[in-house]
């Protein structure tokens, strides 16, 4: 205890009473980590939600959702969507599951609680200011969400908010007044959660590590985490001014993203000397950093989780950890590639696509040191293990469909088709959201210190797995058959044919979405009624599981843990277990 | 504050791995945040280039006198406010609680005289008539905005660093914030300062008539 | 449950590719019509069989992993791949490296031929213009000059879609603006096309053409149909509550044909 | 040395002759623009100086040259890295001055 005591970070505070220093406005990083990821369930209801009315419009244009009117009169008259509501659905769903889901599980939720007890921390390095961050972030939610209620409703510009369709105002249609400008709001309030984050998550990885845990032996999510933040620390940093020059171009009449000579409805407008495609470098400097913001934690999370099943090592965890930097330094080279037809520099698309097809170098090396580490296991298949199999399932799918969005002449054909919303559906959005249920699966024993119901946690698996494939595979077939996105209604003679196969996709989400209802059961009847967890089910080696479940206050009952162990010493030759913790001072030979 | 200093032993204590930069963490933190808030100064400097770049008819409307001239007066102010913040820190290092305190006023002054200075100078320019969308020359109208938006922003990070220093000044007296408060407001305030290095040449000298 | 995984996986991987491979006229590419779409679609067919390969390999090697796996008894000593992480990285980098290097390699080069070269002096100018949410097409007429543009003369209702100005521009007077694009087969073709309000995109699939319009700015785009027939030109950038009925017709006829139908466009 | 102590730090001299280069550095600037050369010419004056000045500021008044070598070694290249990859806004940029629908 003496030890504890001259260890700063267990007696910066004390445990909180009130409930709300102790669940609302809480310093402690588990409870923080909890409320990202409350904030990204609802969310996640709430885009899918979405995804149902649009993937319903996109099989039947007139079919009448009962109920639709009262949630927006003008937006679906007689409860049969008109097509900019499908267009606002469309951008709230973009924006609501890349920002407040896919940024905000697998890295602001999970790191939060973990990446302080994986280093041996008590807390966070800045408690308030991760208070902060999170309070930042649910304001920016709530602005979003305002979007839905402002005279005009909700943006229709997709979440990229193209200018001068983003820019102009109410002139270019419905949604585009107040919408827009709560859309533009949102997000930059967003960055400055983000930017308190991922300082934090950077001072915390670096400094608060306990005795012994040295860089080489911290676990692979952390890792993860680590570069993500530093990721985020420079992405954010530039969607931070993009969305200032937009709302001053939509309020105070400025014109950034607005060049000379728009006329709207006869009448030319004001505004001269911008450029719309200032808008599109700015965003997709951000924006493809922050694909690999979404992916990058699921990767690490489910590197983390498959040994503690495999039950021996990892293959090659430092390559892995030098594959994630590499894909994150790449990040920043390659943001022109959403842009090969948008009247770029012909010679910049060229510049663009070879670092874009490198990427896949790194992707392809980490996907093969996961499956060479399933060789020659003895595999438990808990639902959290399926899942990380799922993950890397999907990862390959999606992952190489990216070959052919690289490169820059078939591009040309599959621009704007449903090849690319199946690419990035498989390879960030379904990939990132099955990291984010390992993560839950294997930590939440941990995090609520229940079990999950592995049956039903299985049953969950299948009806996903299978159904995110028969959603997202077809699109790649009407894809190559040039079926344009962002589409309300397919009324082109070449498209009119294609319905057939949205109606089978719009069934199988409708049926993969209803299966999610069994995971939300599952959280709160484990929240509730779970069996009690041990400190440590999985048998697994990290410093999350050498204290109780859930752990107390300050993560470690005042004890200064020390590292002796590198983080993933499963099936040991000659050991005690056929694990060591990090924490055990046992010495074997290394197998 | 107060995590700075409690973390600033961590780096060090036995019992913890030691930072790899031997700084405390709300140096560290600093330090990333520069890092950040620099990458949006040069987005925004970038955005103000490729406009110029793509506008035929940019104007540069500055004289020596009055704008240039007073453009070199705040330089001077800004520069010498670093001086001073330099001098509070190393009166911290060397535990002269009260020549650290002195120093850090001295900044807090200077850097408001830099504000009002700056905003004098946006009066000026608004009277002759130019705004966010508004040139009275006749050209790009986009000189406004960059102008007003970048400068608007290195204000900003002015004005934050002036409350930051009366609170960190205040705090110092009493013995709330501690020498390496100091040195992280420090870093802070040089950073404007250094952002300034690039506005006053890009956004003033760029477009001197 | 492992020997169930690898069951599902297999049947999903072969489903999946079936489709690829035994796709019907309607899941796939439309025939081309244009000089440089074969470039493209065997640039295409390129990457589909090296990452067909990559993804059967993938998915069938990680089920046969699986499958092993979960065959084994109780006490099993784990084994670690033969040699570690090394083969894996080796392969990665020159399977994917060489797909790369052969795929940027040839794919420049047909890229470089349609955005980086002049287009045929020949070739014949079309001006297009792009608006919620329709296009419009211009022809100079015989003078073969065109019009100059003045956005704030444009006017939907007595058809100025261009914003012309023929009283004070001789140029503008014998301009034929048309609803439909019709283009000599064989013919290179040079289209220079403006937005009026927002991004627009000019997307035909026969073509293996996708441009954006972007107002503000005069895009220049050249091609040469080599087969007759009447296609569609979709917008394919999200424009605004009518983007998905926002397309125009695309006729591409015999010279003379087209001769015949440019005379009486003139003549209306 | 306890947390957070720069190593000895030269002094208040040695930053007052910082302070006097800069504001040398800053009274060229001001020269080189009433040279009037031509834009391209003054920007690439300009930039060259302005990074000098930055340079000595973070080295000096940052402090970045008494702290160990690993911070200025991590930080600099990063910024270095995405303001050059920012660069790649350029080929555009020119381009759109060609491009333009109407010279206004």
């Amino acid at each position: 205890m003496s030890e504890a005591a001259a260890h700063p970070a267990v007696h910066q505070h004390t445990a909180p009473t009130g409930f709300i220093r102790k669940y609302v406005f809480s310093v402690d990083h588990k409870v923080i980590g909890l409320q990202y990821y409350g904030l990204a369930i609802v969310a996640v209801v709430i885009g899918m939600a979405l995804s149902w009315l649009m993937r319903l419009h996109l099989g039947w244009a007139t079919l009448p959702i009962p109920g639709l009117e009262k949630l927006s009169p003008a937006g679906a008259p007689g409860n049969v969507m008109t097509p900019e509501y499908y267009l606002s659905l469309m951008t709230m769903h973009g924006t609501i599951m890349v920002f407040f889901v896919l940024t905000t599980a697998p890295f602001a939720g999970f790191g939060n609680y973990f990446l302080p007890i994986q280093v041996g921390a008590a807390d966070m390095a800045f408690p308030r200011m991760n208070m902060m961050s999170f309070w930042v972030t649910f304001v920016a939610f709530l602005a979003l969400m305002s979007a839905f209620f402002v005279p005009g409703g909700p943006p229709i510009s997709g979440w990229t908010a193209y200018a001068p369709l983003s820019a102009v105002g109410q002139t270019s249609g419905p949604g585009e007044g107040w919408g827009q400008t709560m859309w533009a709001v949102s997000i930059a309030i967003f960055c400055v959660g983000q930017l308190l984050g991922s300082l934090n998550f950077i001072a915390t990885t670096l400094d608060l590590r306990t005795r012994g845990m040295s860089l080489a032996r911290l676990p692979l999510s952390t890792w993860a985490w680590f570069i993500t933040s530093v990721i985020g620390l420079m992405a954010f940093a530039v969607l931070l001014p993009a969305c200032i020059l937009l709302i001053l171009d939509r309020t105070a009449g400025t014109s950034f993203f607005l060049p000379s000579g728009l006329v709207f409805g006869d009448q030319m407008l004001p505004h001269s000397g911008g450029s719309p495609l200032l808008w599109q470098h700015l965003f997709w400097f951000f924006g493809h950093p922050e694909v690999y913001i979404a992916i990058l934690p699921a990767i690490g999370i489910i590197s983390h989780i498959l040994p503690a099943f495999l039950r021996k090592p990892p293959l090659g965890p430092r390559v892995l950890v030098g594959c994630i930097a590499s894909i994150g330094f790449l990040s920043y080279m390659v943001w022109g590639h959403h842009m090969f037809v948008s009247g770029m520099n012909p010679f910049s698309a060229i510049l663009f696509s070879v670092p874009t097809l490198v990427i896949t170098i790194p992707a392809t090396i980490a996907t093969l040191l996961w499956i060479g580490s399933v060789y020659g296991s003895r595999m438990q298949f808990t639902t959290a293990a399926l899942f990380c199999l799922g993950f890397i399932s999907v990862f390959t799918t999606g992952g190489l469909s990216g070959f052919f969005l690289a490169q820059p002449t078939i591009d040309t054909y599959l621009h704007a088709t449903y090849f690319v919303v199946a690419h990035f559906h498989f390879v960030m959005a379904v990939a990132a959201i099955f990291g984010m249920f390992a993560g839950t699966y294997f930590w939440m024993p941990k995090m609520v210190g229940r079990m999950m119901n592995e049956t039903l946690g299985k049953i969950h698996f299948w009806l996903t797995f299978v159904g995110v494939y028969c959603i997202f595979m077809p699109m790649h077939y009407i894809g190559l058959a040039g079926n344009v996105r962002r589409y309300a209604a397919f009324t082109d003679n070449f498209l009119v044919p294609l319905i057939p196969v949205h109606k089978f996709i719009t069934i199988a989400a409708l049926l993969t979405g209803a299966a999610q209802f069994l995971f939300l059961f599952n959280l709160i009847w484990t929240r509730f009624r779970g069996p009690k967890a041990a400190d440590n089910p999985w048998g697994a080696t990290s410093l999350e599981w050498s204290t109780t479940s859930p752990p107390p206050f300050d993560n470690f009952g005042g004890r200064q843990l020390v590292v002796h162990q590198e983080a993933y010493l499963y099936g040991v030759e000659g050991a005690s277990a056929d694990f060591i913790m990090q924490t055990s001072s046992e010495t074997v030979e290394k197998p | 504050m107060s995590e700075l200093e409690l973390s600033a032993e961590t780096g060090h204590a036995g019992l913890m791995e030691g930072s790899p930069y031997g700084i405390p963490s709300g140096k560290l933190a600093m330090w990333c945040f520069v890092l950040s808030d620099a990458v949006t100064f040069s987005a925004l400097l970038f955005a103000y280039g490729y406009l110029r770049v793509g506008s035929p008819d940019w104007s540069t409307p500055f004289l020596f006198s009055p704008s240039i001239v007073n453009g070199l007066v705040m330089t001077f102010v800004l520069l010498s406010s670093g001086l001073t913040m330099l001098a509070s820190v190393e009166a911290a290092k060397a535990g002269h609680t009260a020549a650290g305190t002195r120093w850090l006023w001295a900044t807090c002054a200077l850097g408001a005289l830099f504000a009002v200075l700056h905003l004098l100078e946006w009066r000026r320019m608004i009277e002759e008539g130019w705004g966010l969308f508004r040139n009275p020359t006749g050209g790009s109208t986009e000189f406004g905005a960059a102008f007003f938006c970048v400068t608007g922003l290195h204000l900003l990070h002015v004005v934050g660093g002036v409350f930051a220093l009366a609170i960190i000044a205040l705090g110092f007296r009493r013995g709330k914030y501690n020498r390496i408060d100091v040195e992280v407001t420090g870093i802070y305030w040089h950073f404007v300062d250094l952002v300034w290095m690039f506005v006053f040449p890009l956004v003033y000298l760029m477009n001197a008539k | 449950m492992g020997k169930t995984f690898t069951i599902v996986l297999v049947a999903i991987t072969v489903v999946s590719a079936a489709f690829f491979i035994f796709h019907g006229q309607l899941l796939w590419l439309p025939e081309d019509v244009s000089v440089h779409g074969p470039g493209i679609d065997h640039q295409l067919m390129e990457t589909m069989v090296g990452t067909g390969i990559l993804f059967l390999l993938g998915q069938l090697v990680l089920c046969v992993f699986v499958w092993q796996s979960s065959g084994r008894k109780e006490g099993w000593k784990p084994r670690t791949f033969p040699g570690g992480p090394k083969p894996m990285v080796i392969s990665a980098i020159l399977a994917v490296g060489l797909e790369i290097l052969a795929l940027s390699f040839v794919g420049s080069k047909v890229w470089a031929g349609m955005y980086m070269n002049t287009p045929d002096s020949q070739a014949l100018h079309i001006d297009v213009q792009a608006g919620q949410f329709a296009f419009y097409f211009r022809y100079a007429g015989p003078d073969s000059k065109f019009g100059e543009l003045h956005p704030e003369k444009i006017n939907q209702a007595d058809g100025n879609f261009f914003g012309l100005d023929p009283r004070n521009d001789v140029a503008a007077r014998d301009d034929v603006v048309t609803a439909t694009m019709a283009i000599p087969v064989d013919r290179p073709i040079q289209l220079t096309m403006h937005s009026q309000d927002v991004i627009h995109s000019f997307y035909v699939r026969e073509l293996r053409i996708h441009q954006d319009i972007v107002p503000g700015l005069m895009i220049p785009l050249h091609f040469t149909a080599n087969k007759t027939g009447r296609f569609e030109i979709a917008c394919t950038q999200l424009c605004g509550l009518g983007h998905y009925e926002m397309r125009a017709f695309l006729e591409v006829m015999p010279q003379d044909k087209f001769d015949a139908w440019l005379k009486q466009q003139e003549s209306q | 040395m306890t947390a957070g102590e720069s190593a000895q730090s030269p002094g208040m001299k040695f930053f007052v002759a910082v302070w006097i280069g800069l504001m040398c550095i800053v009274g060229i600037e001001v020269l080189v623009t009433y040279r009037h050369p031509a834009p391209r010419v003054l920007l690439a004056w300009l930039l060259v100086l302005a990074f000098v000045e930055a340079g000595i500021a973070l080295w000096y008044f940052m402090h970045l040259k008494y702290e160990r070598a690993a911070l200025a070694w991590t930080m600099l290249p990063v910024l270095a890295f995405v303001i050059f990859m920012m660069d790649q806004f350029w080929p555009d940029a020119f381009r759109m001055v060609s491009m333009r629908l109407l010279q206004r």
